[in-house]
């Protein structure tokens, strides 16, 4: 069994789910209880390879590649199957597993609209293979295939579970990602044909760096910048962020808060920075630049808000800012950060998409001038959303922080060659970013959970949190202050790889 | 023989068919300018078929079936499509099909 | 047990979660578990007060007399976590200081339990409140016991949390959750300063958290100047938020609109003085980087004392009593500051220690008040509650003169050690305003005791004497308030400041200084002066407008004629008037105008830019860049709109001519 | 050889001509039958290529079978038969240019790249191992061995198709 997992363990992780919609495929679309049970099954099964990865992995060699495969699979482009991980990607594959099951749990009972739980857990499974698959390619075409995978179902996801304006929604979170990936397909065939004819990961990072002059190792980067950036979203390609969360069902935004945005900066991770590290150097006190800005963009872009939901959104770009800090110093200190801010964000921002979307259940509407009282009428829903609000804004003790504060210290000594004058700025900056983060986040807790009721909702009766919900969320809040508590158990695994990557540049 | 006279052939088809499905206005015409493109697919295959030698002569031929069979399932697919739009509006005219006007 | 501080935090942190999920079924409410967590770390506390007394000796046996009173820390750490090369570890530093922290903030937390379980009886949330006080307390606890800025940073930022929650305990009204949010975000404004500062101090150090090894590296000329003035600017900021001290002050009188324990525990005793104590624990940072022991002037002192005189104005023109309170301890948060400022580290941290014993007497005592008149309105709803309310009104009294700084009472000590500091050190100018601070305190005090427990009772109903949970904490801290100084006095041989005094700043050439007599006798005679003016003014209803006021004063001037600050105390009997009249008034209006207009004005300011970006850069500019390509595509005429027929066979062509298209290009490359 | 060639003129000729006129013709029902001859000269045209099995699939299958389906289809949609005036849509001159085009590039295409390439001579050749490399035979070997996998998915994607087109079709 072992031996078999070792080998093939990994496929098993990503493509279990896809063995789940095509069995899905075949059933009825009328029998929406064996549907959700499929679904959950499959990726259950597929999060007990993760747990068994979790247990088999190698703590002490996290740097090293494990449980990889390397089988031939385009010979023609010199393109193989090789698939791996480390610790880099671990936390990430985990994370990435652990939330589509949460989000199986939470659909339940919790279809939007057109309903179709047949299509809409289908897509949510492809969408898994798609996310873990990206985790795990060593192969930049693999990778890419992987990246785009997720696209597809996300669009379809919003363009017909959204709200009222899906259409453009779906559309601008398209074409504005495939834009990018336009451009980053462009890289990577330049990395192929300039950096040695390979495709292969790892083979690129130890040759590409020699083979590719500086000037043109710029514009490769340039163009992976473009393709990572926009999905992460950096300022100023943010915009479509805001819509697609607007407009997507709650399902769609937690996975698209809690993984998709991760794509992106574990591309600058996994691929821009470690293959072209001179270019990276080049080009990190632009990157760092426009993180702050977004930082401060982000909260600011938060106070204006009106929307629940779209004011999470914008606290994405701002916290991603902080992620995108901590890469752009390219020290092992900012890219930890940068990895615990990932996932801290993942479960922060994907706990809010999931209690906005319960706020809209019951209140039909996120407009947060019309709501009030969330104390009163669902205390425990309301203390919930103050939980993460306050996990959100980094208060120390709970994993926010741990993103947050790190990214901080690590601006004060970036990689050597760089700026310290203007990554200090950065840091004081990013610190700004941090009380903005308290007001809009408090600012809107306060209209919401605190006073009392408005006089539209005075009379209903407003369900508290019930049993899906208890259980999609309980792990994700157990979680957020687990790692809050004990960094360690993250930044033991992330360490070692991010040393033996990062040290040399 | 030249080559070129089967590939040239299988050019004039192929332009023909495109000519068909692009102007007519007819479904059924529609469907039959395909299978005159898928003909003249056919005629490339087992022109290069017959250019090889040892195994590679005979992939043109099985080429060439399946695509028989796949131009087959085509029609059958496509007819009934045409007559389930024939059922909905009387009538046949493809240029009065667009759903996807955007 | 001082190996094993870890303890302390950890019970209180299970009583939190214990609270949160069982509190509702217990009988009391979740109080019995608070009280008891909180009861056994007051006992734990005690045994440490008592093993570190104990490690004096054990050590002077080892070391000789020289060092008797030096004791080194206890330090107790494991890895936390590696990120990069560093190896971050957590733990307990246990020293004087702690102790001493410890033992005060168990106290006074017991007592405010005790006092809660009456006075918030029937409250909406009172399990809620409970769970909030067992874990502010554990922030309390971390902070003191970190042995690493990290660690602080996570007590500190707790406490933070929970007074953002007890501040807006009742947050069904709009201006409790305002108070709420703005003192969250006044500290949280000051903490930019925190993080900073951290993040430059462990660079400094050569990459560690660790406090005593941040403090050696100060003070050893390990970290170059700037970078110590800039941590220390940053550190300070941090210090002015979370201690309330002028200009972020305004935060903590709006913070009275949580429950009155809440504000004797947390706004009084404990959290405000978390920047007090943070001064106190890098001490080493502020003392090199503000060059401390050079004298004249420096901006740690220049922000305590300017707080001090801004604050304790503005206490004359308040009719809210907590108010009175509110600034009664900015003002003596700004004697601590100004103490660590002048170099008097013993004294500042002395005067924490009785100012959390005599300032919670008072708030408490004005919670037993308010709790029998329903009222905190000194003006409109109290006046002549001594006969009614006889055993409040005499704790109420011991507290006031103690906060006065009458001999032999606690604050007497304390504040006499700050000036003498003040003076020794050549910090002059800071001691006259300590002793500023001094008079205005003795004189705001004597007309909040005279409002409220002397003259006719102007309230409704039958005010009512508190029952003994309420009564109980007022005692306790009654014994406190008078006691507590002595701990320091000469004929107690300081035996406080040996308890405390830290190797480190020691070696340093943190020094205290012997009792002074002339200086007490100053201290003593600007107290009583100012307790006789205020009795004039204020009993006799004297209000000094015109010549009737000067008389009086300028006789109790001439008693004092022996004194050498003789003509500071007639000028400022003579400007009295003016303070606790137009100024004060101005100076309120300045704090609740301008400063909070500021703040507000920041934050309307960055709304209305948010607003403008969100509309015109995010949604014009930016998206309209976006939007734009798809409008300018429509601009093309009909071109693309005639394309978007929805007929297959158009798409098609397109299809095919294209294709040929690419072809030619091929064609014509290749 | 000269046979050869004046037999691929004719055949040649009669597709094209025939395909001509099966895209211009006004009568659905002629146009079926212009099918008929376009398929058959195609399939003649295989022989020539040495692939007898694929020629009597492609008359059994297209001229018998799939024609036959036009026919009905032709029938059902109640084409008439006879003259139609509007079998063309408006964009006969697009589709015209565009074929033309096509065509062009493609004729340039194939005659840049293979000029005078000739096919090889299988006159010399035996009957024997004709049939071994390109005969029937070798055909039913290939199909059962290297493409039996592909095979079986097209069946499938036949039976799909069956599927579909009842469900289509279907009256309800």
């Amino acid at each position: 069994m072992n031996d078999f997992l070792n080998d093939w363990g990994l496929t098993l992780a990503v493509f279990l789910p896809l063995l789940g919609a095509v069995v899905m495929m075949v059933i009825p679309r009328g029998e929406e209880d064996t549907h959700k049970i499929v679904a959950l099954v499959s990726t259950l099964l597929s999060g007990a390879v993760g747990v068994w990865l979790l247990f088999n992995f190698d703590y002490d060699h996290s740097h090293k590649l494990q449980f990889a495969r390397s089988d031939s699979w385009i010979e023609v482009i010199n393109s193989r199957y090789h698939i791996g991980i480390d610790g880099i990607s671990l936390p990430l594959l985990v994370l990435s597993m652990f939330i589509t099951i949460l989000v199986v749990i939470y659909s339940w009972n919790h279809f939007p609209e057109p309903h179709n739980p047949k299509a809409f857990l289908a897509l949510t499974l492809v969408l898994e293979v798609g996310m873990n698959g990206t985790f795990v390619a060593q192969d930049l075409i693999l990778f890419f295939v992987f990246f785009e995978l997720v696209l597809l179902p996300m669009y379809f996801m919003i363009g017909v579970w959204g709200g009222e304006q899906r259409q453009y929604a779906a559309i601008k979170f398209f074409l504005f990602t495939l834009f990018g990936s336009a451009l980053m397909i462009l890289s990577f065939l330049a990395l192929y044909f300039k950096g040695g004819q390979t495709f292969d990961m790892p083979q690129l990072i130890q040759v590409a760096q020699a083979n590719i002059s500086h000037n043109t190792a710029l514009w490769i980067f340039g163009g992976l910048f473009m393709g990572f950036a926009i999905k992460v979203p950096m300022f100023p390609f943010h915009t479509w962020l805001p819509d697609a969360h607007t407009q997507a069902p709650t399902q769609g935004s937690v996975i698209l808060a809690a993984i998709l945005l991760k794509l992106g900066t574990y591309g600058f991770i996994r691929i821009a920075i470690p293959i072209l590290p001179e270019a990276a150097h080049t080009w990190a006190p632009w990157i760092g630049g426009l993180a702050v800005v977004g930082i401060i963009y982000g909260a600011l872009g938060c106070l204006a808000q009106t929307d629940l939901k779209r004011l999470i959104a914008f606290s994405s770009v701002a916290h991603m800012g902080f992620v995108m800090l901590g890469i752009a110093t390219l020290t092992p200190v900012g890219i930890n950060a940068a990895i615990f801010g990932m996932v801290a964000h993942g479960l922060i921002t994907g706990m809010l998409f999931f209690i906005a979307g319960s706020v809209k259940d019951r209140f039909h509407t996120l407009e947060i001038r019309r709501l009030g009282g969330l104390l009163v009428q669902a205390p425990r829903l309301g203390w919930i959303l103050g939980f993460c609000a306050m996990a959100s804004l980094g208060l120390p003790g709970l994993a926010g922080f741990w993103g947050e504060f790190p990214a901080i210290l690590s601006a004060y000594s970036p990689a050597a060659g760089m700026s310290e004058a203007l990554f200090r700025t950065y840091m004081v900056i990013a610190s700004v970013g941090t009380v903005l983060a308290a007001g809009y986040l408090l600012w809107m807790f306060q209209r919401t959970a605190f006073g009392n009721p408005p006089e539209e909702f005075a009379d209903h009766h407003i369900h508290d949190v019930h049993g899906p919900e208890w259980l999609a969320w309980t792990p994700m809040l157990a979680g957020i202050v687990v790692l809050g508590v004990l960094p360690g158990l993250l930044l033991n695994i992330t360490n070692p790889a991010v040393m033996a990557a990062f040290s040399r540049i | 023989m030249l080559i070129n006279q089967f590939l040239l052939l299988g050019a004039a088809l192929f332009c023909i068919g495109v000519y068909g499905v692009l102007a007519r206005k007819n479904g059924v015409l529609v469907l039959m300018s395909i299978e005159l493109i898928l003909n003249a697919v056919n005629i490339n295959l087992l022109a290069f078929g017959a250019m090889h030698q040892g195994p590679a002569a005979i992939t043109g031929q099985v080429f060439a079936l399946f695509i028989i069979t796949v131009a087959a399932a085509e029609v059958g697919v496509g007819l009934a499509i045409v007559l389930l739009i024939y059922r909905n509006r009387t009538s046949v005219d493809l240029s009065e099909v667009d759903l996807m006007k955007g | 047990m001082l190996e094993h501080a870890w303890v302390i935090p950890a019970i209180t942190f299970t009583s939190f979660w214990l609270i949160l999920f069982f509190g509702r079924r217990l009988p009391k409410g979740g109080s019995e578990i608070g009280i008891l967590a909180v009861g056994s770390t007051l006992v734990l506390s005690c045994v440490m007060v008592a093993q570190w007394v104990g490690r004096a000796k054990t050590l002077a046996v080892g070391h000789g007399e020289e060092i008797e009173h030096i004791r080194g820390p206890v330090d107790n750490t494991v890895r936390w976590f590696t990120s990069g090369q560093f190896r971050v570890r957590v733990g307990t530093h246990v020293d004087g200081l702690t102790v001493v922290m410890l033992f005060t903030v168990a106290l006074i937390s017991f007592l405010v339990h005790v006092f809660s379980t009456n006075y918030m009886e029937g409250d909406r949330r009172f399990t809620h409140y409970f769970a909030s006080l067992s874990l502010f307390t554990t922030g309390m606890y971390v902070l003191v016991t970190a042995s690493t800025t990290l660690a602080a940073l996570f007590g500190w930022e707790l406490m933070g949390l929970c007074s953002f929650m007890l501040i807006g305990h009742w947050w069904e009204e709009k201006p409790n959750s305002n108070a709420a949010l703005k003192a969250f975000f006044t500290t949280r404004t000051g903490d930019i300063g925190l993080l900073v500062g951290i993040s430059i101090l462990f660079w400094a150090a050569g990459g560690t958290f660790d406090i005593a090894k941040i403090n050696q590296a100060a003070l050893s000329g390990q970290i170059s100047h700037t970078v110590l003035v800039v941590a220390a600017c940053a550190l300070l900021a941090a210090v002015i938020g979370k201690s309330a001290q002028f200009p972020l002050h305004t935060w903590l009188p709006d913070a009275m609109a949580g429950p009155t324990p809440v504000s004797a525990l947390i706004h009084a005793a404990t959290m405000v003085v978390a920047g007090v104590y943070l001064l106190a624990r890098v001490y080493g940072v502020f003392w090199v980087g503000f060059h401390i022991p050079d004298g004249g002037f420096n901006f740690v002192a220049a922000v305590g004392a300017t707080t001090i005189v801004i604050a304790a104005v503005l206490a004359f023109v308040q009719r809210d009593i907590k108010k009175v309170l509110a600034y009664s301890t900015i003002s003596q948060l700004g004697y601590m500051v100004m103490a660590l400022g002048v170099g008097a580290w013993t004294a500042a941290i002395f005067h924490l220690f009785t100012h959390a014993m005599f300032k919670a007497l008072l708030f408490l005592g004005s919670g037993s008040v308010s709790h029998s008149v329903h009222s905190f309105d000194m003006v409109d709803d109290m006046g002549g509650l001594r006969k009614p309310m006889p055993k409040t009104f005499a704790t109420f009294m011991v507290g006031s003169l103690a906060l006065a700084g009458l001999f032999p009472l606690a604050g007497f000590w304390s504040k006499d050690e700050i000036l003498l500091g003040a003076g020794e050190n050549g910090y002059k100018v800071f001691m006259i305003v300590g002793l500023v601070g001094a008079f205005m305190t003795a004189m705001y005090m004597t007309r909040c005791v005279y409002l409220t427990f002397f003259g006719e009772y102007r309230g409704h109903g039958h005010p009512h004497e508190s029952p003994l949970p309420i009564l109980g904490p007022l005692y306790v801290l009654t014994v406190f308030s008078v006691g507590a100084g002595l701990l320091n006095a000469p004929f107690t041989h300081e035996w406080f400041g040996k308890l405390i005094e830290n190797e480190t700043f020691f070696h340093a050439g943190v020094a205290t200084h012997d009792f002074s007599v002339p200086d007490a006798l100053i201290s003593t005679v600007v107290v009583l002066a100012a307790i006789g003016i205020g009795y004039l003014l204020f009993f006799q209803g004297k209000l000094p407008r015109g010549v009737t006021a000067r008389q009086p004063l300028a006789r109790v001037g001439y008693t004092f004629l022996a004194n050498r600050y003789y003509l500071d105390h007639i000028y400022t009997g003579g400007v009295v008037g003016g303070i606790s009249g137009p100024i004060a008034r101005a100076a309120y209006w300045f704090n609740q105008n301008v400063l909070d207009g500021i703040v507000n004005g920041v934050a309307i300011v960055a709304k209305k830019f948010a607003d403008w970006q969100y509309k015109y850069i995010d949604q014009g500019a930016i998206d309209g860049t976006v939007n734009g390509s798809g409008h300018g595509a429509e601009g093309l005429g009909g071109f693309f709109r005639t394309i978007q027929t929805g007929r297959v066979q158009q798409y098609g062509a397109l299809l095919f001519g294209a294709t040929a298209l690419l072809a030619l290009a091929l064609v014509l490359t290749v | 050889m000269i046979a050869e060639n004046i037999a691929f003129g004719v055949l040649a000729a009669s597709a094209v001509l025939a395909a001509l006129r099966l895209v211009t013709t006004k009568n659905v029902v002629h146009a079926a039958l212009y099918l008929v001859v376009v398929l058959a000269s195609v399939g003649a045209n295989y022989i020539l290529l040495a692939a007898e099995f694929v020629a009597v699939v492609q008359l059994l299958v297209y001229v018998g079978a799939i024609v036959v389906i036009f026919l009905f289809g032709v029938m059902l949609t109640r084409a008439q038969i006879g003259h139609e005036s509007e079998l063309d849509n408006d964009q006969r001159g697009i589709a015209l240019v565009t074929a033309l085009f096509l065509l062009g590039i493609l004729s340039y295409v194939l005659i840049d790249f293979f000029q005078d390439d000739k096919l090889p001579e299988l006159t010399g050749v035996s009957k024997a191992t004709l049939q071994a490399t390109r005969g029937t035979g070798a055909v039913g070997d290939a199909i059962f061995s290297t493409y039996l996998v592909p095979f079986e998915v097209v069946s499938v994607l036949l039976l799909a198709a069956l599927v579909g087109a009842i469900v289509l079709a279907r009256r309800d």
